[in-house]
């Protein structure tokens, strides 16, 4: 009679094929400059060559710096390699940097062998002055001998668009194609995508004319001054075997509107989607509010509180209400999702981690606010708490975590954070959502209906919309009676009904998938995450066996409740590491719950790992172990 | 019209009612329950959506749907509610504490937006359920628990605060008048948009006789002024009083009429339409002018959830898998 | 008086500005330390409280103490350091986001309570620092990536909402009249209780021109008035066009004054003591009628820290020991 | 140079005299009819008789019932005995009912062996009715054979005081007297400290007088009548010696609204308490604003998160913020104590907690906030939580709270509970407070001055009044530079700052006194506690040890930092017994932390536990240990 989801559908692919190698591009220059734009050309040229590509996009705090400064740089990174990149990569192979200030404040992550490229046109002295260098750093010996090519990509893309008529400013703005031409020179790829989508964005403009001209003078710069193209720089890995199907490219905020969408589709339900702006989540809000789909209404409250209790009054109401934010935002909704849990209502909460504690750094990624979730409202409030290791993963994260809210009456909270929202991937397109496949029945029947009455699988009390004549009933946050619902002071009826909420949260377990271990069963260490510490770590392992290392990896989606073979799974190792970007939290929970010294490897900088770092640490705890 | 079906006894749920004996709310409950008879409201398709406080009860004595809510949020809570069901027939139950201290932010925003629905603000001028506190409407050098010195700071004006926040519907009621409050009940109910009711309540327990120098029924005639829009602005015990406005001072005078008295046409003319009019009534304080009681503003505007929803209305429903690939794609073929 | 010992550069705290070129904040930082200067004000002795956004940075840029609080609650954090130190002279910096969506609560009661300080609105009509999405003051229709079929419910109007609230100092300034702004910004500051000033700001990136309609050269004569209190209310190029009270219609109307127009002494006078008459102004829109810039309301009455500090000094203060002896005790002897 | 408070004066005593004996009386009627008056008279009457005692009043949730209903029932418990008497007893050997309702509510506890005292005159057809009970139960046979008196209680008392004129209402006010005066009569005790307060109270009024008849009446009933004393019911206990002194009794409420003040003067500084009513935190309020002090200012907020700011803003401004709430408010809370943590300013919150989820059951007890104190903010937001064991140590608590967050500069959690808040013993009186004894010191040289450079010893940044000359600087919830405390999202500053919060609050574990266990040295099996589980686990341990049962006890006040020798102590017992009012979270930090098998013995009634439940639990254990 109730709502059920097939779960099996909607986990992640279980075996991927890590790239170890690859090829890390970076651009970096003014938020003018068209950055972001360029460095999605060469993700999708990259991708429909059949690569795997991982992007890291890097705004700046400020919302439009002056121009030229440090801290107005805007950066992309991405990875290029074969098979499934899960990292957008350490340290950049090649450097692309526009101005001056761009070079300051990313050369030193340029890899020691790598080649820098800047537009030597920039370097006058009124902007170096602005970005804080003494002497040109192109002239002086402060570049340490690495390998940097030096064109004038000002003067080339001027030149290269004079027909077209832009002006010096509109000429400028063609620069980053000029650059994008030369890169995927260096990368061994053709213009045809770009090509591709500036006649879709311009048409046949001046502007689009010009863009394309720039492209091609690149493309040509690279190819006639003989530039070696960069493949020379790859370790040399296997092509990989794509599954057949069609891709695209997808961000974690664009595959959590999907997932959101597609749990409406399938349930038939409408989504009241609300929430208050906040630095990284808003790009949820607007994904969804830009989706203009009939079944995502998108609210913008007055606050954090007002859109929690929102979403709580559209479950009410019979729809499924999604609340969304990041830090701040987050801890205000304590009070509201306490609420949720009292009287039993779905409700799906994303949060979109940041670096805290307080304000904190609004831009950077932190997965600092797991045991919050868990643990961060007053009385014992449990909820479920998931988290997506990817972006595209994101996607069925939503949809889970919607069938879990729905089946369970209950708050989920799903755990992403800055990095997966803004990362991207390619994705193989899902199979096609069927409409109301997953439709929830509402209660309608008045016999024998009691508010608090409980589903003996799932424990979950019945969802009655209001407008159902003969189910009028009244609900609230002061402790009601199992069954009935009453208002009740009764000191057994209160242990039985904090029982039934925890029971009912832990019951989740008993429909997910086992824990499972990845890597050599004789393993002795055992690398343990969460979220989107995954592909850093999935990656750090593959290259750890590529050399030797033997280690396993189990990578946790449910968080609570916890997969019920856990304990056993991990008691079969020696030693246990957990990485997590925060001091220390899942850890925290591993020990507590299994008694097993489980040991924390913590970063707390505002960036996810790096795979070098994971390498490092599972290295030095191998040894130590066998 | 067809004579009402249902009577004030089908709107109570049989929940014994837990109110100090005496306490004011008992009338607003009976009048609320009359209302909805009056109406003829489907309990099955009302929701009275509450706070928390002694007010915030209400809910439970109703036989309709009923969310007794968390301090200060039912605003929010009811927006969404109706942006899930815009069908649904909503009222919000406050107090002046769940609705101007912690909830002042979400009751700015709920009257901006003109969500459809009625809001009972119960202003007892205490914070009942905690054991009568001071609260945001009480007056200056109210002696409490937690003032023991009188408390500091002017009290929020709960209908100036409704019309400085864009309130398109405010009215006053009080618990002692029953059948005029029905009647604002029922103009609050019909006005499409957020209809804003402060009701006087008496706390017997905590600050009894708070509103004796206007609702005490020695005085009630001279002391209240019970306004109907399109009606001269007249009270007192034969309607000898009337209300001008001093042209010079920018201000409403309570002044006699008739006889001895400025003629009866000078006597304003209420104009439910006019904010700035509705600001003076709602500001008129003793000795010298009346309480005003009735339907203060009502002016129709846009309503929250139906401009929501005809903009959702409007949009194209790309299917799911259209929508997926309004980027670039690629196959990869087996 | 001496002439005033410090410039507006001493306020410069030498942090470098980070607000978009061309951001309309660079002027109001600019009045700023102006009327800080012209005050002579002790750096050591001023305090900058702000929220979140990007009007809430402007503390960094002071070279005073300052305090970048959190989303909306500047105003309660102010009232706490007040309490603890009544002697500073405390500025409160907050947007249209920050101040009248999270933050309206906190508002309402800093208004009604009459905390000595000065508040700055500063009102783009968007949230700037998180990316231009629609904000509480964002008029219906407003495109953002929030609302990409225009924002829905009408807006708060910052300045009602305030006299709504209970402020008893209400003003407004424009990011484009830097003169007047500071003047405004010197009458905040000499009035004993809470001084709201909404200062209307053009943010280039996300709203660019909202206000052009009235802040343009070419318009600014004709659309703004600047109301002074004891003046005539005039405004136009040469002061040729006045506001009059229709009395009937209970609304203020500009109308052309002097030869071809009503005689001088209809022009209505401005009253900054009369609240009814600021609500008016204060609402005024165009096209007919011009937007009011200026002190538009200014009563004193008691200050909410002074009032606290005087009842507890009024307080007997008994000895600890004494304190907990008022009750029975009892004694046990070795 | 900076501020230095002395630990050892403000621990309490290490040494404790549980009584396990005495006698258990409980008074119950309408909220109207005097309850916890009598019930203070009886318990300062036993306490100037050098007995000890504890109290239990249990107010009804509704603010006035109508009268004679079984909701509207109020009462009063307290329990007498030699020693220190822990807990207000599980079960009552003297029940006095004062009319059919409070009957019905109240029997079913009674001892066996109890005696029953009712007021006969209230059992009227009418008044049986509105309680519920269709035949008299004073002539049904439905209680059991307990020992009943059935004093015409109301009879008597217009009796004793007509010549007064009372009226009828008037005199039955004075039922309650007539009540006390017999109950002094059972438990062996004069009528002389009534009598004494009746006069301070009323004066020589009729009222006064008729009061002092109905008390006298009373008494002289019991004798005249013969009824034996209760002593007969007592275990023996030998008669304690206290410590010489002055005492009085005191609830937790009140000392801590004592602790307050004193650290106020101690320190010198102005305390500005910020809070919104809230049950049962309110009490608190009321306290401090009551007290009239010219230093501690008190101030009722708009919410609860306007109370946490404006204690922020206080302590920016050179006070000391304090904050206190329960429940929903503390939740509230969560982001300005994240702004608190970021600052590092001085802060004190009061949780009074209460039983959750949501609004729960608002005046009962729980002890279900100590992870949400631990981990309920987002991003890493670390700060000191500590919790009284007794309505007395919430003086010391509240003074070591101040001191810890001046010297530390961070905010400190008081989690007290409804239970501790309103209980009652004897306290004896502290030393006297000298006035500015640890007065702070603000940094004034602007010589050197860093906003976030830290004392070496402390970790904490230095306290700066703004006024001050010389030193004006900016601060925020972003992140902030170490040291120069400018805004900074350099990733490595990221993570000194992350490790120096936690560091600084770690840091103050070196000043806590070593955790100790109370009991045999062989004891194989150790009971933990915390907060107001201490006075049952003691007095049950007490029980245990005289009936041969082996156990020792680890009570906890420090719960966040967690005294440095902790985890050896823990390891050297066999097996670990928590007992919590939640469903287990003190429990959850010790496996985690010290990787113990600890056992969690959960209870989440709304009410304490009682000390029979504990012997069991630790009998049923300490069996399979040995
Ligand atoms: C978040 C939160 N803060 C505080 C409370 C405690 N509380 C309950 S009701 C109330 C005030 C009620 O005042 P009002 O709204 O005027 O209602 P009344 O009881 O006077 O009808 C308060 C402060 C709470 N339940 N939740
Ligand atoms: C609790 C919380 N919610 C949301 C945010 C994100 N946020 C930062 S500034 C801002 C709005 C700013 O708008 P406004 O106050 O108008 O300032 P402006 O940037 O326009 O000057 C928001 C929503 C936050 N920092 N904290
Ligand atoms: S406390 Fe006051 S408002 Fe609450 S029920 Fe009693 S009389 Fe009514
Ligand atoms: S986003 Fe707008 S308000 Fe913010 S700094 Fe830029 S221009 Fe100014
Ligand atoms: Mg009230
Ligand atoms: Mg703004």
């Amino acid at each position: 009679m109730r709502f059920r989801l097939r779960e099996t559908t909607l986990q992640p692919p279980a075996n991927l094929t890590p790239s170890t190698g690859g090829i890390v591009v970076r651009f970096a220059g003014d938020s003018g400059d068209g950055i972001q734009l360029s460095g999605m050309r060469l993700t999708m040229a990259a991708a429909l060559g059949g690569k795997g590509v991982s992007t890291l996009p890097d705004f700046p705090a400020e919302i439009r710096a002056p121009a030229g400064t440090t801290y107005g740089v805007s950066a992309f990174q991405l990875r290029v390699g074969e098979g499934e990149v899960l990292t957008p990569g350490d340290t950049p192979d090649v450097l692309v940097a526009f101005n001056p200030a761009s070079l300051k404040t990313n050369i030193s992550d340029l890899d020691r062998n790598g080649l820098l490229v800047v537009d030597s046109g920039t370097f006058t002295a009124r902007s170096l002055k602005k970005a804080g260098y003494d002497d040109n750093p192109l002239e002086a010996d402060s570049l340490n001998g690495v390998r940097t090519l030096t064109p004038d990509i000002t003067r080339h893309t001027i030149d290269a668009v004079k027909e077209f008529d832009l002006g010096q400013k509109g000429s400028l703005r063609c620069r980053n194609m000029w650059a994008v031409g030369l890169t995927l020179w260096l990368l061994d790829r053709d213009t045809s995508e770009a090509e591709h989508w500036i006649r879709n964005r311009f048409g046949d403009t001046p502007v689009g004319n010009a863009n394309l001209a720039a492209l091609k003078a690149g493309h040509a710069y690279g190819e006639t001054t003989e530039l070696p193209g960069l493949d020379l720089l790859q370790t040399r890995e296997a092509p990989h075997d794509w599954a057949p199907g069609e891709y695209r490219t997808i961000t974690g905020a664009e595959a959590l509107a999907f997932g959101l969408a597609a749990a409406a589709e399938r349930t038939g339900l409408d989504i009241v989607f609300c929430a208050y702006p906040i630095t990284p989540a808003s790009t949820l809000l607007h994904q969804l509010s830009a989706m203009r789909r009939r079944n995502v209404l998108t609210f913008q409250a007055e606050d954090e509180i007002g859109a929690a209790c929102a979403a709580i009054g559209a479950s009410y109401g019979g729809a499924l209400g999604v609340t969304s934010s990041s830090g701040p935002g987050i801890s205000l909704k304590a009070e509201a999702l306490g609420l949720a849990v009292a009287v039993e209502l779905p409700l799906v909460v994303v949060n979109s981690q940041r670096a805290g504690p307080s304000t904190g750094m609004p831009t950077k990624t932190e997965q600092a606010d797991l045991l919050q979730a868990l643990y961060g409202r007053h009385g014992e409030a449990p909820l479920v708490v998931l988290a997506p290791r990817s972006p595209s993963d994101c996607y069925t994260t939503a949809i889970e975590a919607a069938g879990i809210a729905i089946r369970h009456m209950t708050p989920v909270m799903i755990l992403s954070d800055a990095f997966i929202a803004s990362t991207s991937e390619p994705w193989r397109l899902p199979e096609p959502v069927i409409s109301g496949s997953e439709a929830v029945e509402f209660r309608t029947d008045p016999e024998g209906f009691e508010p608090f009455a409980r589903d003996p699988d799932t424990l979950a009390r019945a969802w009655v919309k209001p407008g159902t004549p003969g189910l009028e009933h009244r609900i609230g946050g002061l402790e009601k009676s199992a069954g009935s619902g009453g208002i009740s002071y009764d000191p057994d009826n209160h242990q039985i009904m904090n029982d039934a909420r925890i029971a009912k949260v832990a019951q989740v377990a008993c429909a997910l998938p086992p824990a499972a271990a990845e890597g050599p069963e004789d393993a002795s260490l055992c690398v343990v995450t969460w979220g989107s510490t995954f592909g850093v770590a999935r990656e750090a392992l593959a290259h750890c066996r590529a050399t030797g290392t033997v280690a396993a990896h189990i990578h946790l989606r449910h968080l609570h409740p916890l997969p019920a073979n856990l304990g056993d799974l991990l008691a079969s190792y020696r030693r246990i590491l957990v990485p997590e970007v925060n001091s220390g939290q899942l850890v925290r929970v591993l020990r507590d719950r299994f008694l097993v010294d489980a040991e924390s490897l913590p970063k707390v900088t505002g960036k996810p790992f790096r795979v070098d770092e994971l390498i490092g640490a599972i290295e030095a705890r191998a040894k130590t172990v066998s | 019209m067809n004579a009402p079906v249902r009577v004030a006894r089908d709107y109570e749920s049989g929940q014994e009612v837990r109110w100090c004996p005496g306490c004011g709310d008992y009338a607003i409950l009976r009048a609320v329950q009359k209302t909805l008879a009056e109406l003829d409201a489907d309990p099955s398709n009302t929701v009275f959506v509450s706070g928390i406080g002694c007010a915030a009860r209400l809910p439970y004595y109703l036989a309709t749907y009923g969310f007794h809510t968390i301090h200060g949020r039912a605003p929010a809570i009811a927006t969404g509610l109706k942006l899930a069901n815009p069908e649904l027939d909503v009222w919000l139950v406050t107090g002046d504490g769940d609705g101007l201290s912690i909830g002042a932010g979400h009751l700015l925003h709920l009257l901006r937006r003109n969500l459809n629905c009625q809001l009972l603000l119960f202003n007892n001028e205490a914070y009942g359920l905690t054991k009568g506190q001071y609260s945001p409407t009480s007056r200056i050098g109210t002696v409490t628990p937690s003032s023991p010195a009188g408390s500091v700071g002017d009290p929020v004006s709960a209908c100036r605060f409704a019309l400085g926040s864009g309130a398109r519907f405010v009215a006053r009621g009080i618990d002692t008048r029953i059948a005029e409050l029905q009647a604002t009940l029922s103009a609050a109910h019909a006005f499409p948009g957020t209809a804003f009711v402060e009701i006087l309540q008496n706390c017997i327990v905590y600050n009894d006789g708070v509103f004796a120098d206007f609702t005490e029924r020695s005085v009630a005639a001279e002391r209240q002024i019970h306004v109907v829009h399109g009606e001269p602005l007249r009270f007192g015990p034969d309607l000898n009083r009337g209300l001008i406005l001093d042209r010079d001072a920018f201000a409403l005078r309570a002044v006699s009429v008739g006889a001895d008295g400025v003629p009866e046409q000078e006597v304003l003319v209420h104009d439910q339409t006019n904010r700035a009019l509705a600001t003076l009534l709602a500001t008129m304080e003793g000795p010298d002018l009346p309480l005003a009681v009735g339907v203060l503003f009502a002016e129709e505007g846009p309503v929250f959830e139906v401009a929501v929803r005809d903009q959702v209305e409007e949009r194209g429903h790309l299917p799911l898998s259209d929508l997926l690939r309004r980027t670039s794609t690629w196959k990869v073929s087996p």
